[in-house]
C-alpha cells in the first residue's frame, strides 16, 4: 500500500503534436482536500479527464493506493474508487433527485441483484430498491437535497445541482473525489455552503478531494496543498499558500 | 376518481362496444346469406408500384359484370364485384380475405399477383372458396383443390421458352436477364433454367439479374452486350428500359423474347418501340394491341370504358375479362345441370359446384385469352390441378431492323 | 399506496382485460374474423413497440432496423416450425420450440447490431441498423429455394387461427412483464441514465457497454418473437414485408405513442394498426388511393400538432391528460416511482438525433482531440 | 478495358447519387435533420419533366427545377418550421409523412403506370468493341461541375459562409446578424434544385418515371451522405462515388449482382465501424 491515495508519474498528453498536459506529479495523501489550479486552458481538466479514463494518457501513468489505472475504462476506474463532477453539471435531468444518486448507487457491492432477478420480480429485487431509496436519502440528507427528492434534476437551482453531481459522485464510494470547478457560477453565500459541505465529506466519509477552482479565496480557503498548472506543466506545487505566492503564479495570473 | 382508474373505465367500455358489436353482427356459417347479388371478391394492387396491373384487373372485370348484368345476370341473378387494394404487399391479405369474406364473397378471382396469392390460396382453401386468378402465375397459386388459374403458371412458361430456344436458338449465345425479387421472374427463371440445364446439355445462357425499383442498367448490358437472343422473364418496364439504355451499346443482341409480362410493351406512353433495333417477341395468352379479333372488341370495349392512358389494358385486365366470364359460364352449365344456384349461395357450395364444372371433360371455355382464330373465341379448359389448359401464341411485337 | 398499485399495473390490465374479453368472445364463437386478425396484427404491432421503445425510448438509440430482427425470427421460428409441425404435431409445442429458435436467432443478431452501437451516436447508429434491416432480408431473399424459399418465400404451418391471437396477447404480456420490469428496476435505471448522459453515466460507473448489448439484445429477442408470432399468422413468410419502410412504420408507432412511454405505444401500435387495416378494408377499390393520402395527412398533422414548440400552449391548455387531472383528486403523487413511465417523455431528443459535424474547420477544437482518436 | 467502362459508368451513377447525396448532406448539416422527403422531390422534378416536355427540353428542365425550388421551400414552411425546436425525431416522422404525402399526389395525378421521358436521345460513344453513352459522359462532367460549383459557392459566397454559420451554432450565427430562417429556406431550396437536376440526369440514363421513382435514389443517396459524413460537403461527393462504382463493380459479376444492396450496406458498416462519422466527416467531440 502506497502512503499516497493517488499518485502520478510524468502524466503527459498530447494531441496531435500539441502537448496539453506534460510531465505533471501529483502525490496526494490521504484525507487530503488538494487543488489544481490554473489559468483558463492550463490543462487541469484534461488532467481530471486523464484521471478517470475519457482520455489516455500518451506518457507517464498514475496509481490509486498504488494500483495502476492507466488504461482502464472510465467505469472501472469509477469502481477502483475515483468518481468525478464536471464543469459543465451532467446530471441525468429527467430523472428525479433521488433517481440520479440511486445510479450512483448502482454498483455497490451491498445493492446487488441480477438482472434476471429484476425480470422476474424475486425478492432480492424488491430488497435492494427498498435499500437503495434508503441510502439515496440519506446521502441526499448530507446535502440538503433531501426534500427535492421527487424533483426532476433539471429544476433544480444552479447551486443544488452542482451539489447533487456530488451526491451522485459520492454515492460511488469513492476514495478519491475529483471536483471540476464546483464553486463556478456560485453566489458568496452558496460557495460557503459548499466549503462547508466539502469539509463535511471529508471529516464524515475521510474522503480525498482533489478540485479545480478559480476562485482563489475558495482555494486558500479550503485547500491542504495546491499544484498549479500553467500551458500543461507544473510551475508550482506545494502547501497552498507558499505556492500561490510562487512568483511564477503570480506572473502566470496577472501577466507579465 | 383516478386517473388511472378513468382510462380504465375508458378501455374498458370501448372493448365492452367492440364486443357487443361483434356479437350482433356475428352470422355463423354463411355470411352470404343475405346476398343479393353474387358477390364475386378479389385483392390486387391499385396503389403502389404494381399498382397498372390491379386497376387493369378492376376495370376489365368490371366491364364483364357490367355487360353480365346488363344482358340479365344468370337466369337473373345479378354479380356484383368488389376488390379491395393490397398494395402487392402478402401481408395485407389475411386482414382483404377476413374483410370479403365476411362481406359475402361467394367467389373469387383470387389475387392478381402471385406474392398474395401465396397466402390468399391457404386462407380460400380454409373456407372453401373457389377462385381463378386471372395472373397469379406463381406455380403454387392452385395448390389446393379450389384453386384454378387463367393465366398460364410460370413453370409452365419456363418450360415453353425452354424448348422454344432449344428449337430456334441452338448453338446461338443466350442471355437470361431476371429479377431476383420477384416471384414471377425468379420462378419462370428458374424453370427455364432447370429445363435448359436438365434436357438440352449443349445450350447454356448468361444471367444478369437486377431487384427492387432499379431502372439503371448498364451494368447488366455489359454482361449480355455478347449474346444473340436476351430472354427476359420480366414485366415490361424494365424490359424496355434494358432495351432503350442498351441500344447502341450492345454488339450483337438479335432477339429480346419475354413472357407474358411483356404484353403491353408496345403500348407505353412515350417508348417508341421502332427505336429499338431487334425483334421484340413474347409466348403469351393475349395481345393487347391486338387489331382484329375478339380480342380487338375486347380492347376497344375497355378503352371506350377507360381512360387509356392513365389506366391502361393489358393481358392481366384479359385475363380476368375471362375469369369473370369463366365462372358466369361454369354457373350457367351448372343452373342447367340442375344444381341449385342461389345469390345467397354459401361461397362452400358454389365452390363445390364451381369445381365439379371446371373438372368435367364436357366444360370448355370460350374466351378472348388464349389463340383465337378469326372472330372464333379461343378454346380454353382447366386440368384438374387447376392449371389452365389454352394455346399460347408467339406474338412478334416487332421485327428485327433488317 | 393503493394509488400507486393502480398505475405501476395499467398497461398489465389494460393489454389483460382486452385479451381477457376477446378470449370469452372467440370461445362463445362470436368473433368475426376480421376482428381476429386484427388483433393478431395488433398484437405484434405492440410487440414490436415495446421493445423497440426499449431501444429508441429508453436507451435512446434511433433504431431503423427493427424488421430485420423481426425477419430473423420469422424466418428461423417458421422453418423450425415447419420442420417441427409435422412430428410434433401443430400445438403449442412446436410453437414454443419454435419462438425459442426465433428469439434467441434474434437476439444474436442483436447482439451483432449492438456492437456498433458502442462506437456509433445518432444518425450513423440509426442508418447502421437500416443497413443490417436490409441486409438480412437481401440474404434471406437470395437462399435458396430448399433451406429458406428464396424470392418464392417460406411456407410455414399456421397455428389453428380461432386462438392464435390469444397466444400473441400472452407474448405481449410477456413483453411488457420483461421490459417493464427491467426497465423499473435499477438496470433499467443504469440504461435511462446512459440516455440522459453518457459520460456522466460512466463516470458513476455505469457499465455502458454491457447495458447497450443489453438493451438491444432483449429488444431484438422480442422483435424476434414478434417475427415468429407473425410466421404463424401468414401462410408463406416473403423478406420483401421486412424492408426499411416497415421499420420505419414501428418507429412512427414509438414516436406517436411519446417517446418511451409504453402505454402510449401500446395505445398506438391498436391506433395505428386499426387505422391502416380500416383504410385499407373498408375504401372500395376507387378510393383506395385516397388511403395513402389520408394516412399521410394524418401523420403530418398529428405529429406537427403534438410537437410544435408554438402550439404548446394550446396543447397544454386541452391536453387530455389535464383533463382526467381535473376530475382527480390526487393530483400529484408523491413518489417519484409513479412517474417512472411518464418521465421519460420529457426527453431531449436532441440526444438521441444529434451529431454535429463542422462542415469546414479542421483546425477547430484542435486542443482537445486526442492523438488516438484522429 | 471493360472493367473501365464499368468503372466510368459506375462514376456516372455515382455523380447522380451525390448530386441527391448533397440535397440530404445541406439539409441535415443546417436543419439537423433527416429530409426522408427528398428522394421524392426528385419525382416531382421528373414529373414536371414529363408535363414540360411537350414545349422544349430546355423549359421542361428549368420548369422542373423552379417548380422543385418551390415544392422545396413550400415542404419545409409547411412541414418543418412548425416544428423547429421540437424533437428531431419528429421531424424525421414527419419528413416520411411529406414522402408518403408527395407519392400519393402524384399517383392521383398521373396514374401509377410507369411514364417514359425520352428528353433526348444522345447516342453512344463506340471505341473499338467498347461503347458508352454520351449521357453517362455528360451526367458524369455535368455532376462533377455542379459538385464542384456548390462547393465554392459554399466556400466563398457570402451566403455559402452564413451556411456554415448555421450549421455550427444556429444561436450565433443569428447573434451574427445572419436571418436564420432565410438560410434554412435557401438551403432546401438549393436541395430542391439538386433534386431536379439529378432527376434530368437519372432520365437521361433511364427514361421512365413512377410515382415511387424516387425512393430507390433517395435510400441510395442517404446511404452515399452517410458514407461521406452526413453534413460535409465533399463527404456526400465521395460517398456519391464510391457507390456508384460499387454498384456497378457489384451488378457486373452475375453470381453477387444479387447481393449488390447487401454488399453496399456491408461496406457502408464496415466504413463506420473504422470511421465512425463516415469517411470525411469531422469528428465531434463532446467536451468533458
Amino acid at each position: 500500500m502506497s502512503e499516497f491515495v493517488l499518485e502520478t508519474k510524468n502524466l503527459g498528453i498530447s494531441f496531435g503534436g500539441l502537448k496539453a498536459v506534460n510531465d505533471v506529479n501529483l502525490q496526494i495523501k490521504q484525507g487530503e482536500i488538494y487543488g489544481l489550479i490554473g489559468p483558463n486552458g492550463a490543462g487541469k481538466t484534461t488532467v481530471f479527464n486523464i484521471l478517470t479514463g475519457v482520455y489516455q494518457p500518451t506518457e507517464g501513468t498514475f496509481y490509486l493506493n498504488g494500483r495502476e489505472l492507466r488504461k482502464l475504462p472510465q467505469e472501472k476506474i469509477n469502481h477502483a474508487g475515483i468518481a468525478r463532477t464536471f464543469q459543465n453539471i451532467r446530471l441525468f435531468n429527467n430523472m428525479t433527485v433521488r433517481r440520479n444518486v440511486m445510479v450512483g448507487l448502482h454498483n455497490r457491492p451491498e445493492f446487488k441483484c441480477t438482472m434476471l432477478e429484476s425480470m422476474l420480480r424475486l425478492p432480492r429485487h424488491f430488497k435492494c430498491e427498498r435499500e437503495m431509496k434508503k441510502k439515496a436519502v440519506e446521502i441526499l440528507e448530507i446535502f440538503g437535497l433531501a426534500d427535492e427528492r421527487n424533483t426532476l434534476a433539471c429544476n433544480l437551482p444552479y447551486g443544488k445541482q452542482r451539489k447533487l453531481e456530488i451526491a451522485r459522485a459520492l454515492a460511488t464510494e469513492p476514495k478519491l473525489l475529483l471536483l471540476d470547478e464546483p464553486a463556478a457560477g456560485m453566489n458568496p453565500h452558496e460557495t460557503e455552503d459548499l466549503r462547508q459541505t466539502v469539509k463535511l465529506l471529508r471529516e464524515k466519509y475521510d474522503i480525498t478531494i482533489l478540485l479545480i477552482e478559480h476562485d482563489l479565496k475558495f482555494v486558500s480557503g479550503i485547500c491542504d496543498r495546491i499544484t498549479v498548472l500553467n500551458f500543461g506543466t507544473v510551475i508550482a506545487s506545494g502547501n497552498t499558500k507558499d505556492a500561490l505566492s510562487d512568483p511564477e503564479v503570480v506572473r502566470a495570473y496577472i501577466g507579465k | 376518481m383516478k386517473l388511472s382508474t378513468k382510462l380504465f373505465a375508458l378501455v374498458l367500455s370501448i372493448v365492452m362496444i367492440l364486443g357487443v358489436f361483434s356479437l350482433t353482427s356475428c352470422n355463423a356459417d354463411n355470411p352470404a346469406k343475405d346476398n343479393e347479388k353474387i358477390k364475386i371478391g378479389l385483392t390486387g394492387p391499385l396503389t403502389g408500384g404494381a399498382s397498372i396491373y390491379g386497376i387493369a384487373v378492376k376495370n376489365a372485370a368490371k366491364l364483364a359484370v357490367d355487360e353480365i348484368n346488363k344482358a340479365g345476370g344468370l337466369d337473373g341473378i345479378l354479380f356484383e364485384l368488389e376488390m379491395l387494394d393490397d398494395k402487392h404487399d402478402a401481408t395485407t391479405v389475411e386482414n382483404l380475405y377476413a374483410e370479403l369474406y365476411e362481406g359475402g364473397m361467394q367467389v373469387s378471382l383470387g389475387t392478381v399477383t402471385t406474392a398474395p396469392g401465396l397466402n390468399y390460396k391457404s386462407f380460400a382453401n380454409e373456407d372453401n372458396v373457389f377462385f381463378i386468378t386471372p395472373s397469379a402465375t406463381g406455380d403454387a397459386i392452385p395448390e389446393f383443390a379450389n384453386g384454378y388459374q387463367m393465366c398460364f403458371a410460370d413453370s409452365n412458361q419456363g418450360t415453353a421458352a425452354a424448348k422454344f430456344f432449344n428449337e430456334n436458338y441452338q448453338g446461338k449465345k443466350i442471355g437470361v436477364f431476371y429479377k431476383t425479387d420477384d416471384e414471377y421472374s425468379v420462378g419462370i427463371y428458374n424453370n427455364f433454367k432447370k429445363t435448359l440445364d436438365a434436357s438440352f446439355g449443349d445450350i447454356s445462357a448468361t444471367t444478369a439479374s437486377f431487384n427492387g425499383d432499379a431502372s439503371t442498367f448498364d451494368s447488366q448490358i455489359q454482361i449480355l452486350k455478347d449474346c444473340d437472343v436476351v430472354f427476359m422473364p420480366i414485366y415490361y418496364t424494365p424490359a424496355s428500359q434494358f432495351m432503350t439504355q442498351a441500344n447502341g451499346v450492345e454488339n450483337s443482341i438479335k432477339v429480346y423474347y419475354g413472357c407474358d409480362g411483356f404484353d403491353g410493351i408496345d403500348a407505353i406512353e412515350g417508348f417508341d418501340i421502332a427505336t429499338v433495333p431487334q425483334e421484340v417477341s413474347y409466348l403469351s395468352h393475349f395481345n393487347s394491341t391486338a387489331t382484329e379479333g375478339p380480342a380487338a372488341d375486347f380492347i376497344a370495349k375497355y378503352n371506350d370504358a377507360y381512360d387509356e392512358e392513365k389506366e391502361p389494358l393489358n393481358q392481366f385486365g384479359a385475363a380476368a375479362y375471362d375469369c369473370v366470364y369463366a365462372i358466369f359460364e361454369a354457373l350457367k352449365v351448372a343452373k342447367a345441370n340442375g344444381k341449385d344456384v342461389a345469390a345467397n349461395t354459401s361461397a362452400s357450395d358454389l365452390c363445390e359446384i364451381l369445381k365439379e364444372v371446371f373438372n368435367s371433360d364436357s366444360f370448355e371455355f370460350r374466351g378472348i385469352t388464349g389463340k383465337t382464330e378469326g372472330n372464333e373465341k379461343s378454346h380454353i379448359t382447366w386440368s384438374a390441378d387447376g392449371t389452365v389448359q389454352k394455346e399460347a401464341i408467339k406474338y412478334i411485337v416487332k421485327e428485327a431492323n433488317s | 399506496m393503493k394509488n400507486i398499485k393502480w398505475k405501476h399495473y395499467i398497461n398489465y390490465i389494460l393489454v389483460g382485460i382486452v385479451t381477457l374479453i376477446f378470449t370469452i368472445l372467440a370461445f362463445c364463437g362470436a368473433l368475426e374474423r376480421s376482428l381476429q386478425v386484427n388483433l393478431e396484427q395488433i398484437a405484434i404491432a405492440m410487440m414490436l413497440a415495446v421493445s423497440l421503445s426499449l431501444v429508441v425510448g429508453f436507451l435512446g438509440e434511433l433504431s431503423i432496423g427493427h424488421a430485420g430482427f423481426m425477419c430473423v425470427g420469422a424466418y428461423l421460428g417458421g422453418k423450425i416450425s415447419s420442420i417441427l409441425v409435422p412430428i410434433l404435431g401443430n400445438g403449442l409445442l412446436a410453437l414454443a420450440a419454435s419462438l425459442l429458435v426465433g428469439g434467441l436467432c434474434a437476439g444474436i443478431c442483436g447482439f451483432i447490431i449492438g456492437l456498433p452501437a458502442l462506437r456509433l451516436k445518432g444518425d450513423y447508429l440509426a442508418i447502421t441498423t437500416l443497413a443490417f434491416g436490409e441486409i438480412v432480408r437481401v440474404l434471406f431473399l437470395n437462399s435458396s429455394s430448399e433451406s429458406f424459399g428464396g424470392a418464392l418465400g417460406l411456407p410455414t404451418p399456421r397455428f389453428d387461427r380461432k386462438y392464435l391471437f390469444i397466444i400473441c396477447f400472452l407474448m405481449v404480456l410477456l413483453t411488457l412483464f420483461v421490459v417493464q420490469n427491467l426497465i423499473r428496476s435499477k438496470h433499467g435505471r443504469a440504461i435511462t441514465a446512459i440516455r440522459d448522459n453518457e459520460i456522466a453515466a460512466r463516470a458513476t460507473g455505469i457499465n455502458v457497454t454491457k447495458y447497450k448489448l443489453v438493451g438491444f439484445i432483449v429488444a431484438a429477442i422480442f422483435a424476434g418473437f414478434a417475427g415468429v408470432l407473425f410466421s404463424y399468422t401468414q401462410p408463406n413468410v416473403s423478406s420483401i414485408t421486412f424492408n426499411y419502410n416497415y421499420s420505419i412504420e414501428m418507429l412512427v408507432i414509438v414516436v406517436l405513442g411519446g417517446m418511451g412511454n409504453l402505454t402510449g405505444s401500446l395505445i398506438a401500435a391498436a391506433a395505428v394498426t386499426l387505422i391502416n387495416s380500416f383504410l385499407q378494408a373498408k375504401l372500395p377499390g376507387d378510393l383506395a388511393v385516397l388511403k395513402d393520402l389520408l394516412y399521410a395527412l394524418i401523420l403530418i398533422v398529428v405529429v406537427v400538432y403534438s410537437n410544435s414548440p408554438a402550439l404548446k400552449n394550446f396543447r397544454d391548455k386541452y391536453n387530455l391528460r389535464n383533463l382526467f387531472a381535473k376530475f382527480s383528486k390526487n393530483k400529484h403523487d408523491s413518489d417519484d416511482s409513479t412517474r417512472w413511465d411518464v418521465v421519460p417523455t420529457k426527453i431531449k431528443m436532441d440526444a438521441i438525433l444529434s451529431t454535429d459535424i463542422v462542415v469546414n474547420d479542421p483546425q477547430a477544437d484542435k486542443a482537445d482531440k486526442p492523438k488516438g482518436d484522429k | 478495358m471493360e472493367l473501365l467502362i464499368t468503372f466510368v459508368n459506375g462514376l456516372s451513377l455515382g455523380g447522380i447519387y451525390a448530386m441527391i447525396a448533397l440535397g440530404y448532406t445541406m439539409v441535415y448539416g443546417i436543419a439537423k435533420m433527416l429530409n426522408f422527403a427528398h428522394g421524392d422531390v426528385i419525382m416531382v422534378g421528373g414529373y414536371m419533366i414529363l408535363l414540360f416536355l411537350p414545349i422544349n427540353p430546355i423549359v421542361a428542365i428549368i420548369a422542373a427545377i423552379i417548380f422543385c425550388t418551390v415544392v422545396g421551400i413550400v415542404i419545409e414552411k409547411v412541414a418543418y418550421k412548425p416544428l423547429r425546436g421540437a424533437s428531431p425525431l419528429a421531424v424525421l416522422i414527419t419528413a416520411i409523412g411529406v414522402s408518403y404525402l408527395l407519392q400519393s399526389v402524384a399517383q392521383i395525378a398521373f396514374g401509377s403506370a410507369s411514364r417514359f421521358v425520352v428528353i433526348a436521345n444522345l447516342g453512344t460513344l463506340k471505341i473499338g468493341s467498347l461503347a458508352i453513352g454520351y449521357s453517362t459522359i455528360i451526367t458524369l462532367i455535368c455532376s462533377m461541375i455542379v459538385m464542384i460549383g456548390l462547393n465554392l459557392f459554399v466556400k466563398f459566397s457570402k451566403t455559402g459562409r452564413a451556411m456554415i454559420a448555421v450549421s455550427e451554432d444556429k444561436g450565433a450565427a443569428q447573434l451574427m446578424g445572419i436571418n436564420v430562417n432565410n438560410i434554412i429556406m435557401i438551403t432546401f431550396a438549393i436541395g430542391s434544385a439538386l433534386a431536379a437536376l439529378a432527376s434530368l440526369f437519372f432520365l437521361l440514363k433511364a427514361p421512365s418515371i413512377t410515382p415511387t421513382f424516387g425512393a430507390l435514389p433517395g435510400i441510395k443517396a442517404f446511404t452515399a451522405a452517410v458514407i461521406g459524413g452526413i453534413g460535409s460537403i465533399p463527404g456526400a461527393m465521395v460517398g456519391g462515388l464510391l457507390l456508384g462504382v460499387i454498384e456497378c463493380f457489384a451488378q457486373s459479376v452475375p453470381a453477387i449482382a444479387p447481393y449488390t444492396d447487401a454488399i453496399e450496406f456491408s461496406i457502408l458498416i464496415i466504413i463506420l465501424l473504422v470511421k465512425p462519422t463516415g469517411l470525411l466527416g469531422k469528428k465531434r467531440r463532446e467536451k468533458v
